[in-house]
């Protein structure tokens, strides 16, 4: 029987946290999809926005910006929670950093949902009053929609760092639950944007 | 190709086909079909079923043609036509071009780079049940006599409530939603596995060109699809919560429609035919046996037709009374995209007048593919003229132009991918001549349907009417047309027969029966389940022409009682990390119907949404539960336990030597 | 005595004639038989861009079957020197398509400034006229800001004088319809929220058929509609003629069919000038007689379509918005007495 | 030899029968000539006088109404408009002037030529 060379990978690692691993990857797909929803979404605020004699429409206030700008705040500093809890884990193995962390940032997570609730129990629109109405209510809750989502997996994560599930070498699932929530947060600034100052610079 | 044992072993039991048998084999039965995560399996039920949703598609067309055959026909009244036209167009777009591709793509991506499987199984799986949902949502509603019926476009305001309370329209949103929904699934699932699972010196400027396409295919989707489902969404929430996004009443604009349909719209055509161009540079190459002509500009080409893709949306808008300046540099984007497609044209002719052509079925068909699709290319570019654009626009002009730039550009290329790789995924051959008796009346069928339909356009003859009067003067070249719709009918049933036969009878193909220059072609055909004893190794771009693959390195030392898979890195596809695959599961399965609840319960109720959220986060939670995952049952760095493991086995044989 | 039927053997020709406008034998709706600047440059251009195809497809293929009868040829020895590819490569595939498509890039722009400069710049004032599409048909609002007395409403039927620029404003009050008469220019949608312009020129008098051309329901197919190019002098009157409602009716016959008319609810949807019936949703069938088809472009404006029509709506344009009514036999035939009297 | 001589009778029995109702088909088609009548040219003519907006006529393209009675068949119809019997001339007198045959009934005077009457009358009865 003739030989030939073999390549032997045994000595190479076999969990990997990171980009080296590929649900890392499918989560990045995940994200660069829903970029192109909210684009799409932002992308639609405009083109009404610049179809309209006015807007918001004629007797709608001007967004106020107080609670919102607070909430903002609130969302960002969940990312350092999430930050920290993911350093934590994969570069110290520190399991009770982890879960200050994750219990920071699911705390901050809720209060921006309780705030928006308290928000938009005040604005006299509906997403069936006019098209304004519409793409913001839209926006709102589908963001919403997002971080109730991620608090929801953050809490999964949580629960099962009680099991001992994680250690400094299997933090994969810390990680890419991390970078979703960073992606929650981050294209919240876009849509903050749009929402709450667009009508203001350019009216 | 002799197998070749690896030289070294590190592992006394490195590529043991029982083994390896063992542990990527899906369970036996009904309850294993369902748990099905293994690529190919899944590869070719969505090529099944695509194929199936082809056939139906084309029952559709054929009664289409037949209402039009003659003047003032009765066949279809107009109500069902309608339904008719947008189930064609429909089932032709999202259920059978698209899924087959991707269908094609994940059979054969992971054979092409050599790798054991797809790098996410589940959720390739959970992408196929998606879709087979989907198309039995669509199906269930035209048998039940409530298909969609306002185009595979479905532009507001036509499809908004007030002017169609059918729930047809609801049924496209949620269909078409779920849809995207699979096909970006798959689309990711190819992305990560081209990045991360490549055969060991397979860089990025290795990889076969078919493997090139998928991922600008998929990286098209990614970026295209989602515009549709939120523009869908829009249309949704419009018709059930009365939201203004295209009431022009409540300050919404229905061309906000046609801008996000567009936007997607126009690089569905390209996903639907980079996968054929891919293909066709496959079976040139092998079939000349040459390597297709200027690599470099052939990829370079599929990554700018990709981007351009993206500029072109507001070609299909010239005559809504945008201004003028606009639509002339839309003009020009569709006059540039032409290009690389023109130097892929003379790529692959280089690449015919150097080689050593075989003019087998598989070649035909991409000749074939060649004429049609440059005839069609032709009149896309007079279509990306805003003049004459407003004249042949959402005419039967148009109609042509596209059949021959899909049936070109999918059909064409799908079928000699088809001829190509069957004795690959079967193990046996096609007849070549009831190959070659389908291919020429596929060709013959596709001018005699689709060329008179340009005079048609040019006659007046719109689009979407169920008939017309016979002072029209167009009764004779649709009568033509119908002939021609079911000669290329005839084409397509001879392929049916032959593939019957070939199942039944057909002559055993051998590993390599065209002298294929891939990886896919040195692994037995079919390909075991687990594709390689041992994962390949490659150092050019036409590994098996290579005067010394008979002695490249294979990749050794992957443990073999789990689904290990090697990773490679991105760029040189140096080996990383040995990643551990999930096994058969029904989470994918359970997963698909959670997320098809909400989708599908929203034609029921609103309440369903909620429901179905729930539903989804509870199978999502059990998917990335602990458990579901089969676990390592060693810390990570395995060589202590190997090396352990390989000390008592020599030890064992020292005893027995001993004894 | 009926026009129609006056001239025998040419019976099919007459009914091409109603239902197609009076372009008989050049194509009914006809891209390339233009009858106007705008239609005819674009045709100019289509030519010219088919001349450019035919030579491409020609081109393409001779290079192909040389390729593969040379690889034939030369069998197992054949090989393409490198620089014989690269040439191939760049002139086919780059250098020639470059050079054809900046030609038809110019010649496009140079067309459409052309083609949308009529009716801006000097010349005669077009004539202006508002079309707002419905489901399934064509309302036409004739327009004279300066004197409003002067305008009028009708439907399916557009009469424009020849060599003077129309420009139509195009609404929809339901979904999106398309503007489209083959022979005299493009298409322009009709947008509901929107109003686009069209303008065109009719050279030649004539009767130029056109229909709806993007889907918009049930019986888009049949949603046609004629444009009559008329002489000015013949339009101005026609104008004056329009302006004036139709005689009231005077033997019994027609006073009878007027009765049913209004009595069976007409009125509500359609509306006659001089009679309380003023309904807006339904064609204006002030001179209903004086038009050559009904149902937008269905059917000859004959008695005995008009009589099917009138009986029996839904059976032969399913889904339209007109309901049958049911009439008496001589209720029928007063009716259809009466609205062939709307000269 | 017998049992050949018995269908060899049988045949003929047959053959003389089918004559039979061959023979007739001279008086039917007797009955049913319109003078000067060319059925050729009956769908063009009913066609823009309009019968296809309420009859089903089988070869008219588009008529397919049901307004009025459907044609098809019709040189079996015995009595035309349910009053005079369906002969050539009355046929023609029908088509020309329904309102002078049947007075109040639906169906319109259309203004029907004499040639194209007899041409639409010669048409219909080829429907059988």
């Amino acid at each position: 029987m003739s030989r030939r060379l073999a390549l032997d990978v045994s000595e190479y690692p076999a969990l990997v946290s990171g980009p080296r691993g590929g649900l890392w990857w499918g989560m990045l797909g995940l994200i660069v999809i829903e970029v192109v929803v909210f684009g799409a979404l932002i992308a639609t605020y405009y083109y009404l926005k610049f179809l309209a004699p006015h807007w918001p429409p004629a007797g709608e206030p001007l967004p106020k910006l107080l609670l919102p700008t607070v909430n903002t705040g609130v969302l960002i500093g969940s990312s350092f929670a999430v930050y920290y809890a993911d350093t934590s884990i994969s570069e110290r193995g520190d399991v009770r950093g982890l879960r200050i962390g994750m219990g920071l940032s699911l705390l901050l997570g809720v209060v921006f949902l309780v705030l928006k609730v308290v928000e938009y129990s005040q604005v006299e629109y509906f997403w069936d009053s006019h098209a304004y109405g519409s793409i913001v209510w839209t926006m709102i809750v589908f963001h919403s929609s997002h971080v109730l989502s991620v608090v929801l997996k953050t809490g999964v994560v949580l629960a099962l760092s009680g099991h001992g599930h994680w250690s400094r070498e299997r933090a994969q699932g810390v990680k890419v639950n991390g970078i979703y929530w960073h992606f929650v947060v981050l294209i919240w600034l876009p849509l903050y944007i749009t929402i709450y100052w667009t009508p203001r610079i350019h009216g | 190709m002799a197998t070749l044992e690896p030289a070294v072993t590190p592992d006394a039991r490195a590529g043991d086909p029982e083994l390896l048998e063992r542990t990527w084999g899906s369970p036996p039965g009904l309850l294993g079909w369902l748990m099905e995560v293994n690529h190919r399996r899944i590869g070719r039920r969505y090529i099944a079923t695509g194929f199936a949703l082809f056939l139906l598609a084309g029952l559709e067309a054929l009664a289409i043609r037949m209402q039009l055959a003659v003047p003032e026909n009765d066949l279809l009244g107009p109500e069902v036509y309608r339904q008719f036209f947008t189930m064609h167009g429909a089932t032709m777009m999202f259920l059978f071009a698209v899924p087959i591709m991707l269908g094609i793509g994940i059979y054969l991506v992971p054979l092409q780079i050599g790798a054991r499987d797809m790098a996410l199984p589940r959720m390739n799986a959970l992408g196929y049940w998606v879709y087979l949902i989907g198309a039995v949502t669509l199906y269930t509603a035209f048998l039940l006599g409530v298909a969609p019926n306002s185009g595979w476009f479905n532009y507001p305001p036509l499809s908004r409530r007030e002017h169609e309370l059918t729930i047809g329209i609801d049924v496209w949103i949620s269909v078409v939603t779920i849809l995207e929904v699979a096909a970006l699934i798959g689309a990711v699932g190819l992305i990560v596995t081209i990045f991360k699972q490549r055969a060991p010196g397979m860089s990025l400027n290795r990889m076969p060109i078919f493997v090139w396409s998928i991922l600008v295919m998929s990286f098209m989707i990614v970026f295209a699809m989602p515009t549709l489902m939120t523009t869908s969404i829009f249309l949704g929430l419009d018709r059930r919560v009365g939201t203004h996004f295209f009431n022009p009443g409540g300050e919404g604009d229905p061309l906000l429609w046609q801008h996000m349909f567009w936007y997607f719209g126009h690089p569905e055509v390209y996903i639907m035919f980079l996968p054929g161009l891919g293909m066709v540079s496959m079976v040139i190459a092998t079939m000349t046996r040459r390597p297709v002509y200027g690599y470099t500009p052939v990829v370079l080409s599929l990554v700018a037709t990709g981007v351009l893709s993206f500029g072109l949306w507001v070609h299909h808008m010239y005559a809504t009374g945008l201004p003028r300046l606009g639509t002339s540099l839309f003009t020009a984007a569709s006059m540039l995209v032409t290009l690389p497609t023109a130097v892929q044209f003379f790529c692959w002719v280089a690449t015919l007048w150097g080689g050593r052509p075989r003019f087998t079925t598989a070649l035909h068909y991409a000749l074939g593919f060649l004429v049609i699709f440059l005839i069609g290319g032709i009149t896309g570019v007079q279509l990306g003229a805003v003049p004459f654009d407003l004249q042949v626009h959402d005419t039967f002009f148009v109609v042509a132009h596209f059949h021959y730039v899909l049936l070109g550009g999918v059909v064409f290329p799908l079928f000699a991918g088809i001829y190509f790789w069957w004795p690959k995924v079967t193990g046996r051959l096609l007849s070549e001549r009831l190959g070659k008796l389908g291919f020429w009346l596929m060709f013959a069928g596709v001018h005699l349907a689709f060329w008179p339909q340009h005079h048609l356009g040019f006659m007046g003859m719109p689009r979407r009417v169920y008939t017309y009067l016979p002072e029209m003067g167009w009764g004779p070249l649709n009568l033509l047309s119908t002939v021609g719709a079911f000669t290329l009918a005839a084409g397509v049933a001879v392929f049916l027969v032959n593939a019957a036969v070939s199942l039944r009878r057909g002559e055993p193909a051998g590993d390599d029966p065209w002298g294929g220059e891939t990886l896919e072609w040195s692994t037995p055909s079919p390909p075991p389940v687990y594709n390689y004893r041992w994962q390949p190794t490659v150092k050019s771009r036409t590994p098996l022409w290579d005067p010394d693959w008979g002695t490249q390195p294979v990749v050794t030392g992957l443990r073999e009682d789990q689904r290990e898979m090697l990773s490679t890195t991105l760029l040189d596809a140096r080996p990383d990390n040995r990643e551990i695959l999930p096994g058969p599961t029904l989470v994918p399965l359970v997963t698909a119907l959670a997320t098809a609840v909400p989708i599908v319960g929203v034609l029921f109720g609103l309440h369903w949404v909620p429901i179905g959220a729930a539903l989804f986060f509870v199978a999502i939670t059990a998917w990335n539960w602990p458990g579901a995952m089969p676990h390592r049952t060693e810390e990570p760095g395995g060589r202590e336990h190997r090396l352990a493991q390989r000390e008592r086995e020599r030890e064992e044989a020292e005893e027995e030597a001993g004894s | 005595m009926r026009p129609l039927s006056a001239a025998r053997p040419r019976l099919p020709l007459a009914a091409c004639a109603l239902l197609a406008g009076g372009c008989v034998g050049t194509g009914v709706q006809d891209v390339l038989a233009p009858r106007g600047p705008q239609a005819e440059r674009i045709a100019d251009w289509f030519w010219i861009s088919f001349a450019l195809a035919v030579a491409v497809f020609v081109a393409f293929v001779a290079v192909l079957a040389y390729g593969l009868l040379r690889a034939r040829r030369l069998g197992e020895r054949n090989e393409l020197p490198p620089a014989h590819g690269r040439n191939l490569v760049l002139w086919g595939g780059l250098v020639v398509p470059t050079a054809i498509l900046l030609v038809l890039l110019v010649l496009s722009a140079y067309t459409d400034r052309r083609i949308s400069r009529l009716g801006r710049g000097a010349g005669p004032e077009p004539l202006t006229i508002e079309v707002v599409g419905e489901q399934f048909w064509w309302q036409v609002r004739y327009l004279d800001p300066a004197h409003p007395h002067r305008e009028f409403t009708t439907a399916n039927e557009i009469h424009v004088p020849t060599g003077r620029p129309v420009r139509l404003l195009l609404e929809s009050r339901d979904v999106i319809h398309s503007f489209w008469v083959p022979n005299l220019h493009g298409k322009t949608d009709l947008i509901p929220g929107r109003t686009n312009d069209l303008v065109f020129q009719v050279d030649e008098p004539g009767v130029y058929r056109g229909q709806c051309a993007e889907f918009c329901g049930t019986q888009h197919a049949r949603m046609a509609l004629l444009v009559e190019a008329l002489p000015p002098a013949e339009f101005a009157a026609w104008w004056e003629r329009q302006l004036r409602p139709p005689a009231p009716p005077t033997d019994s016959v027609r006073v009878k069919g007027r009765d049913v008319f209004m009595k069976n609810g007409c009125g509500v949807c359609h509306s006659i000038r001089g009679t309380p019936a003023r309904g807006r949703v339904a064609p204006d069938l002030t001179h209903f007689a004086s038009r050559r088809t009904i149902a937008a472009g269905t059917l000859p404006n004959t008695r005995g379509h008009l009589g099917g029509w009138i009986s029996d709506p839904q059976g032969i344009k399913p889904g339209n918005r007109m309901p049958a009514v049911p009439l008496k036999g001589e209720e029928l035939q007063a009716l259809l007495d009466y609205l062939h009297s709307l000269k | 030899m017998r049992a050949a001589r018995r269908g060899l009778a049988a045949a003929l029995t047959c053959a003389a029968l089918a004559g039979c109702l061959r023979d007739l088909d001279p008086y039917l088609e007797e009955r049913h000539t319109v003078a000067g009548g060319k059925a050729g040219e009956g769908p063009a003519a009913m066609r823009v006088y309009g019968c296809g907006s309420c009859h089903t006529i089988p070869g008219v393209r588009g008529a397919d109404a049901l307004v009025g009675p459907p044609l098809a068949g019709f040189a079996h119809r015995r009595y035309i408009a349910g009053r005079v019997p369906n002969q050539p001339d009355e046929l023609v007198r029908w088509i020309l002037h329904p309102q002078g045959v049947k007075p109040g009934t639906a169906m319109p005077d259309l203004g029907v030529t004499g040639q194209d009457a007899r041409n639409i009358a010669a048409y219909l009865y080829t429907l059988k």
